[in-house]
């Protein structure tokens, strides 16, 4: 048998999975709503850091509905729980394509996000007639917009490069830097993307990496050997792209041994990390895509009005899933009202569209779908504006930089196939 | 049983395995992680069943089978050409490979040190995996795509079921035969006295090996199918989830009834998927079910139907009710905590100056302060304590 | 040659000596009965015979090969078996399952997986003979938990008895027993173990007299004397230590 | 040297601490046989109502208080649930236990929420105790190493002096005699379960509050309480004692160490075709700390399968 070329074969492979898999045809009359579909881990442990990107979805996607939806339609919303687990999600994934979702989106692990992302790839190549895009709301794994990118994943959350860079710039211009940088991050894929992101930017800017240290992922138990390390190198900043339990302890153990130093950080915004930190976290600096402070009656409106609307304030998750809304929404302006929703069109939309958002200029960039959003650095302070986690602390702006200033480069990894 | 009954059974039987053919891809998938859960159950259980050995370790051999398979199939799409219905086959192989390795070291010792090195062992592989980027994948893991094969396109998942079908049915008829082998049978004896096995002249660590191999073998293929199934694996599938859900499974279903765990591992897998979207609180009562089942079935669902006592019909269904009454209170209750701890409750109450506001449970608009709302299901979880204390007490009697 | 031969074994548990420099020697053929007082090691040295503890120091050979570094396995398959004082049969077995796993180490059937227990013929024709033997052939289905005492020290029997053993160790076979269950059992034990070596540790003395050629009696971990039963009988160290006035 | 010097206190006060843990378990299986998978989930408990009591009535109070409530929780588990499947074999408690994780983790998310609470170390504490050049040593760490000894120290005069503690003693070398003496071992049972929950909980109350008290610290901690037990042998205290200190010491020491396997082999002049391997050949033992514990329970298991001082195998 002549060896088949892997695409001739898939395209067999789709053309016999048409028949099974496409939808029946919508009424003609009656246009389509468009269906969202949040996949996200609600049960089991981390379902509540978890939940709370179904949350910002949910609210984005009433605000676009108050606005009259799309295409006529009220915007669709459902919930889809992974129970944690890569199968749970491939499994939901496939119940959320089978409830008729054209968008999936997940925000709360990469490597969940990089099951559905496959997921999604190989359904779109099977089934060319029932193609659903996939959302990425905090995945930041470099590898998903690198070796498995794909036409129909976008991510809307920064990536390692993107948060270096922009804690570098930041706090080059708050003059924080200091020459000597400690880098102790946890021992996976996230990791390993900020130290290389480090270690590069060390080549381009003005410091030396003085020690690097990868640890276990939510085991230790006790920072303090940390700490002495980080004494032993005489670094006078750390960067950690550490999150959870591995971030506060690390704080903690560096205040309790009394060490000088100033921590660079990319997930002291997540719920609890400020309060278990407590003021082991002041001073320190933070780069994100979002803070309320930065954006002024924007980020008070939002603020006030999800607090009235859902119960709790807004953490950045809720954020990010709302400003990704808003990007959809921006692009779907662009398509005119249409009998039968391609998720293709939306695609190129989304890749077009060029959007003066409250936060700044955010675009696309076509050749990887990684997105480009203004990246705000803040510095943890007491008596900030909005006072976050329940404490007294807060993240103060100190730099809002525009998107294309600190965007990543497009990894060589990534060979998109556009449709033809 | 009678002829009739039997047939019967197995016609019903055959219509259920084979009705996901039938299927769209999401409810095709889902009978297949219910079938690829029991023969993992199963295959757990065949260290339990027979020798008596509990391991807490067993995502190892199922995720090895995984790992297996999707590189497999990775192979295949270079240009290897084994056929799909083979690649299963992968997942057996490699778990048997690291069954023996790990089984060598486990079975040197028994009872609660047997658990605790299998749980070492897992959570050895489950810290190492996202270290070895080329053979896990890191925290992505590996991916890959079920070319066609044989003329069948594979592509949807109903037909991807006839290969998973397939395999299990090998798979059970494996574990159903190997009990009837001298090999199954010292096995057997081993469970219930391996002192005297030994001098009877046998080699009991060999019989355990050899036995973890075979369990571990058929805990990799049902890896295996889910590869074949799910095209893509990470590292997560040695956490410990993995390795509690075929003992959760096992002991709920029947841990000495030979299709015990399948059917406890169907049943929670299948609960499991549903309920999931419904409740947030289905781990909660997954554990309290499994403790209920610990505490007052030992012989797990399947074992309590087949072994236990006839009972006249009035009894039964008595305590079909008190069982229903105190479970439908307890998850009132829960529900109920779930939403009034919550903070999105607690900052609905802070807007409202702190006065217990409503909230709203199975399409019912609560009030907290009712005395109705709390009374009414502790009214039926006392009256279904009572029923069952009865029926206790008359068959203590009898 | 002798069957069984202890020279200067010692067993030492922590600072407590059990054992203190055991000689003995059983022949071939021999029905030799180890007595004692309660605590005097008898069920020690049976353990350390037949593979279950080592020695601390001394030697122990069984049919002239050297065997106190054997594992109880390496020793069964020499052709030794042991019966148990305590019943330590395998509860969820039917008693025919339960002689079937002697019969099958003696066959020489073990590993073997790719065809059922039930259809190995000759193994079968065994164990029924064998359960005619001892009597149970009408409860071959009974689980073995279940079976009364006495009767499962006939299948506990039953199973040392189906390795074909040349050397048998017997750990108090009629321990709990009725005056005329235990005449049956001795009855059985004689005819079932005639010409081959037999080791047998036993409290009732009429069991002894009648069953065994020669006597040896362990007190405080020595044997204080070897003997013909009535050699024994006649000794006036045993007596003292242990039989105490009023034996025959 | 300051390296060394920090983190052997450190090693020292995580290694008391696993002990505090590891105590309870080690004496509850062997005095009952009863592997209690739920262990470190009362130390969680200690760690969530010492925070609760405490917000009522103060750090000090609640240090009290949350044991006793464990101790409570504990002695109902075993009189209600263990002495239940008890007859059912030691497979059935341990599975028993096992599912009572799972649900005292549900329920702790239930009530709590998944994030860890602010359970803080009362202000009388929050000093520094002593400064080795330049790295502050913390009170508290001092506070949780006293308490442990202390804790051990009376464990030991009870297990010595008194007449549970005879028992207990006797039961741990001769469970069958212990028995047949016909003491009450239903109530022995009781007492001992209710006391190691209790220790469980002292060490949560305790460290909760230095440590971050949330859902996963049962998870976090109980693979590696396992680990102390058997390495120090099922039922030892000393052995406990002893092993914790080592893991202790030897998670917080090699956390500086970047040896890596190709390294090890370069003396043959093999490190650049390990390190061209890579996996399991280019992994620093820096980042190997976590799974540090298991390779050595594994080692010993090998080694000396009955632990370190483990007289029952």
């Amino acid at each position: 048998m002549m060896p088949l070329d892997r695409r001739d074969v898939l395209k067999l492979a789709g053309a016999a999975a048409v028949g099974l898999a496409a939808p029946a045809p919508a009424l003609a009359q009656a246009r389509p709503a468009l269906k969202i579909a949040s996949v996200e881990t609600l049960s089991g442990p981390g379902s509540t850091v978890n939940r709370l990107w179904s949350l910002g979805l949910k609210y984005g996607i009433e605000k676009i509905n108050a606005e009259g939806g799309w295409n006529g339609q009220k915007i669709i919303y459902a919930e889809y729980d992974t129970e944690g687990t890569t199968g749970g999600a491939s499994q939901k994934t496939q119940a959320a394509i089978a409830d008729g979702a054209h968008i999936i989106a997940h925000g709360g692990s990469s490597a969940i996000g990089g099951q559905i992302t496959e997921d999604v790839r190989k359904w779109n190549l099977r089934n060319p007639a029932a193609k659903v895009l996939f959302f990425g709301l905090g995945i930041e794994a470099l590898e998903l917009t690198g070796a498995k990118c794909h036409y129909h994943f976008f991510r809307f959350a920064t990536n390692a490069d993107i948060r270096i860079r922009a804690l570098v710039a930041g706090m080059k211009a708050e003059n924080a830097l200091g020459k000597k940088v400690f880098s102790i991050n946890q021992n996976y894929s996230w990791g390993h993307d900020i130290q290389a992101a480090l270690e590069q930017s060390a080549g381009e800017n003005d410091f030396t990496l003085v020690d690097k240290v990868l640890h276990d992922v939510n085991k230790i138990q006790d920072f303090s050997p940390y700490a002495a390390r980080i004494a032993a190198s005489g670094a006078d900043t750390v960067f950690t792209g550490n999150w959870g339990n591995d971030l506060s302890l690390l704080l903690k153990a560096v205040q309790a041994a009394g060490l000088k130093v100033r921590f660079a950080t990319t997930f002291l915004d997540l719920p609890g990390a400020l309060s278990s930190a407590g003021s082991a976290a002041l001073g320190y600096f933070h780069a994100e895509l979002w803070n309320p402070q930065a954006f002024g009656a924007f980020g008070q409106e939002l603020w006030t009005d999800y607090k009235a609307r859902m119960g709790t304030v807004p953490s950045t998750s809720e954020a990010k899933s709302i400003l990704a809304l808003l990007f959809l929404q921006q692009a779907l302006k662009s398509i005119p009202e249409t009998s039968k929703i391609d998720v293709d069109q939306i695609a190129q939309a989304l890749e077009r569209t060029s959007y003066k958002a409250p936060t700044g200029d955010v675009t696309m960039r076509a050749t990887d779908h990684q997105i480009a959003w203004p990246i705000v650095v803040s510095k943890v302070e007491q008596g900030a504006k909005f006072a976050t986690d329940g404490t007294d602390m807060g993240f103060v702006p100190i730099k809002v930089i525009p998107g294309g200033e600190v965007l990543n480069a497009v990894q060589a990894s990534c060979k998109m196939q556009r449709p033809s | 049983m009678k002829l009739y009954v039997r047939i019967a059974l197995c016609l019903a039987t055959g219509v259920v395995l084979l009705a996901p053919l039938t299927f769209s891809d999401r409810y095709a998938n889902l009978a297949i992680r219910m079938l690829v859960a029991a023969l993992f159950a199963s295959a757990f259980n065949l260290l339990w069943r027979q020798a008596r050995l509990l391991s807490f370790g067993h995502g190892v051999y199922f995720g090895a089978g995984m790992f297996a398979v999707v590189h497999l199939m990775r192979a295949n799409e270079a240009g290897l050409n084994v056929p799909l219905i083979l690649v299963p086959l992968a997942g057996a192989l490699s778990g048997s490979i690291i069954g023996v390795l790990c089984g060598f070291v486990a079975t040197l010792r028994s009872g609660a040190y047997f658990s605790m090195i299998t749980l070492a062992i897992a959570e050895l592989i489950y810290s190492l995996g996202p270290r070895w980027q080329a053979l896990f994948g890191g925290e992505a893991g590996v991916s890959s795509m079920r070319l066609p094969s044989m003329g069948l396109s594979f592509a949807a998942l109903n037909e991807v079921y006839l290969i998973v079908l397939g395999w299990s049915a090998v798979g059970f008829a494996t574990i159903w035969f190997f009990a009837k082998t001298p090999l199954g049978q010292i096995a057997f004896a081993l469970g219930d006295n391996e002192r005297r096995l030994q001098f009877l002249g046998y080699r009991t660590h060999a019989v355990k090996v050899y036995l973890f191999a075979l369990s571990a073998a058929l805990s990799g293929l049902a890896g295996g199918l889910l590869g074949v199934a799910a095209e893509n694996v990470d590292y997560t599938v040695f956490g410990p989830a993995s390795s509690a859900a075929p003992v959760i499974q096992t002991f709920i279903g029947g841990a000495d009834v030979l299709f015990g765990p399948a059917f406890g591992a169907a049943l929670l897998t299948g609960f499991g998927n549903v309920f999931s979207d419904v409740t947030r609180l289905w781990l909660l009562y997954q554990g309290i079910a499994f403790v209920l089942v610990v505490m007052f079935l030992p012989a797990g669902i399947v074992g309590s139907l087949l072994m236990g006592k006839k009972r006249p019909l009035r009894e039964a269904i008595a305590n079909t009710l008190a069982v229903l009454l105190c479970s439908a209170s307890l998850i009132f209750l829960c529900e109920s905590a779930s939403i009034l701890l919550s903070d999105s409750y607690s900052s609905l109450r802070a807007s409202q100056d702190g006065s217990w506001v409503s909230y709203r449970l199975f399409n019912m608009e609560l009030a907290p302060g009712s005395p109705i709302v709390w009374g009414l299901p502790l009214i039926a979880a006392l009256t279904g304590l009572i029923i069952s204390w009865k029926l206790k007490g008359r068959e203590e009697t009898a | 040659m002798s069957a069984i031969s202890l020279s200067a074994v010692t067993k030492r548990f922590g600072s407590s000596e059990i054992i203190r420099g055991v000689d003995l020697t059983v022949n071939v053929g021999e029905r030799h009965a180890l007595i004692g007082p309660n605590g005097a090691g008898k069920s020690t040295l049976f353990n350390l015979i037949s593979g279950q503890f080592r020695p601390t120091s001394g030697q122990i050979s069984l049919n002239g090969r050297r065997s106190d570094r054997e594992s109880p396995e390496t020793i069964a398959r020499r052709g030794v078996a042991r019966s148990f004082q305590i019943t330590s049969l395998f509860a969820r077995l039917t008693v025919f399952d339960t002689v079937r796993l002697g019969v099958m180490a003696n066959h020489g059937v073990r590993f073997c997986f790719w065809r059922t227990a039930a259809s190995q013929r000759a193994v079968t024709n065994d164990v029924l003979a064998l359960l005619e033997d001892v009597n149970l052939l009408h409860r071959a289905s009974v689980l073995a938990g279940e079976l009364p005492y006495s009767e499962q020290r006939a299948l506990e029997l039953a199973v040392t008895l189906a390795l074909r053993p040349e050397i048998i160790l017997l750990d108090e076979p009629t321990a709990g027993m009725s005056v005329e269950e235990a005449a049956q059992t001795v009855a059985l034990v004689r005819r079932l173990t005639a010409g081959r070596t037999l080791l047998v540790v036993e409290h009732d003395m009429d069991v002894v007299f009648s069953l065994c050629d020669r006597i040896s009696v362990l007190v405080h971990g020595q044997i204080i004397a070897t003997g013909a039963p009535d050699e024994i009988a006649k000794d006036g160290r045993v007596n003292e230590a242990y039989l105490g006035k009023g034996l025959h | 040297m300051t390296y060394l010097l920090t983190s052997l206190v450190n090693g020292l006060v995580f290694g008391l601490l696993l002990f505090m843990v590891s105590a309870g378990l080690t004496l509850i299986f062997g005095m009952m046989g009863v592997l209690n998978f739920a262990h470190s989930s009362l130390y969680m408990l200690g760690a969530y109502l010492g925070y609760s009591i405490g917000r009522w009535t103060g750090f000090w109070t609640a240090l009290l208080l949350a044991p006793l409530a464990v101790a409570l929780l504990g002695a109902s588990i075993e009189r209600f649930m263990l002495r239940r499947v008890h007859r059912h074999g030691h497979a059935q408690e341990l599975l028993l236990t096992f599912g009572l994780a799972l649900i005292i983790h549900e329920i702790v998310k239930l009530v709590y929420g998944p994030y860890p609470v602010e359970y803080t170390i009362p202000t009388e504490l929050a000093r520094t105790a002593f400064n080795v050049n330049g790295l502050n040593i913390p009170l508290y760490r001092l506070f949780i190493g006293a308490v442990a000894v202390s804790m051990f120290v009376s464990l030991f005069l009870m297990m010595k002096y008194t007449r549970v503690g005879l028992i207990v003693r006797a039961a741990l070398s001769q469970p069958l005699m212990v028995e047949s003496l016909g003491h009450n071992v239903g109530f022995i049972f009781l007492l001992v379960f209710a006391i190691g929950a209790a220790l469980a909980g002292l060490a949560g109350a305790v460290a909760g509050a230095f440590y971050p008290t949330g859902p996963n610290m049962a998870e976090d901690l109980g693979s590696i309480v396992f680990v102390v037990v058997v390495v120090g042998g099922l039922g030892s205290l000393e052995g406990a004692l002893v092993a914790s200190l080592a893991i202790g010491l030897l998670t917080t020491l090699t956390v500086g160490l970047d040896w890596t396997l190709a390294g090890a082999l370069a003396p043959l002049g093999l490190s650049g075709w390990a390190a061209s391997i890579g996996g399991p050949f280019s992994i620093t033992l820096s980042s190997l700390t976590g799974s540090l514990p298991f390779i050595i329970m594994l080692f010993v298991l090998l080694v000396r399968p009955a632990g370190l001082m483990g007289e029952r195998a």
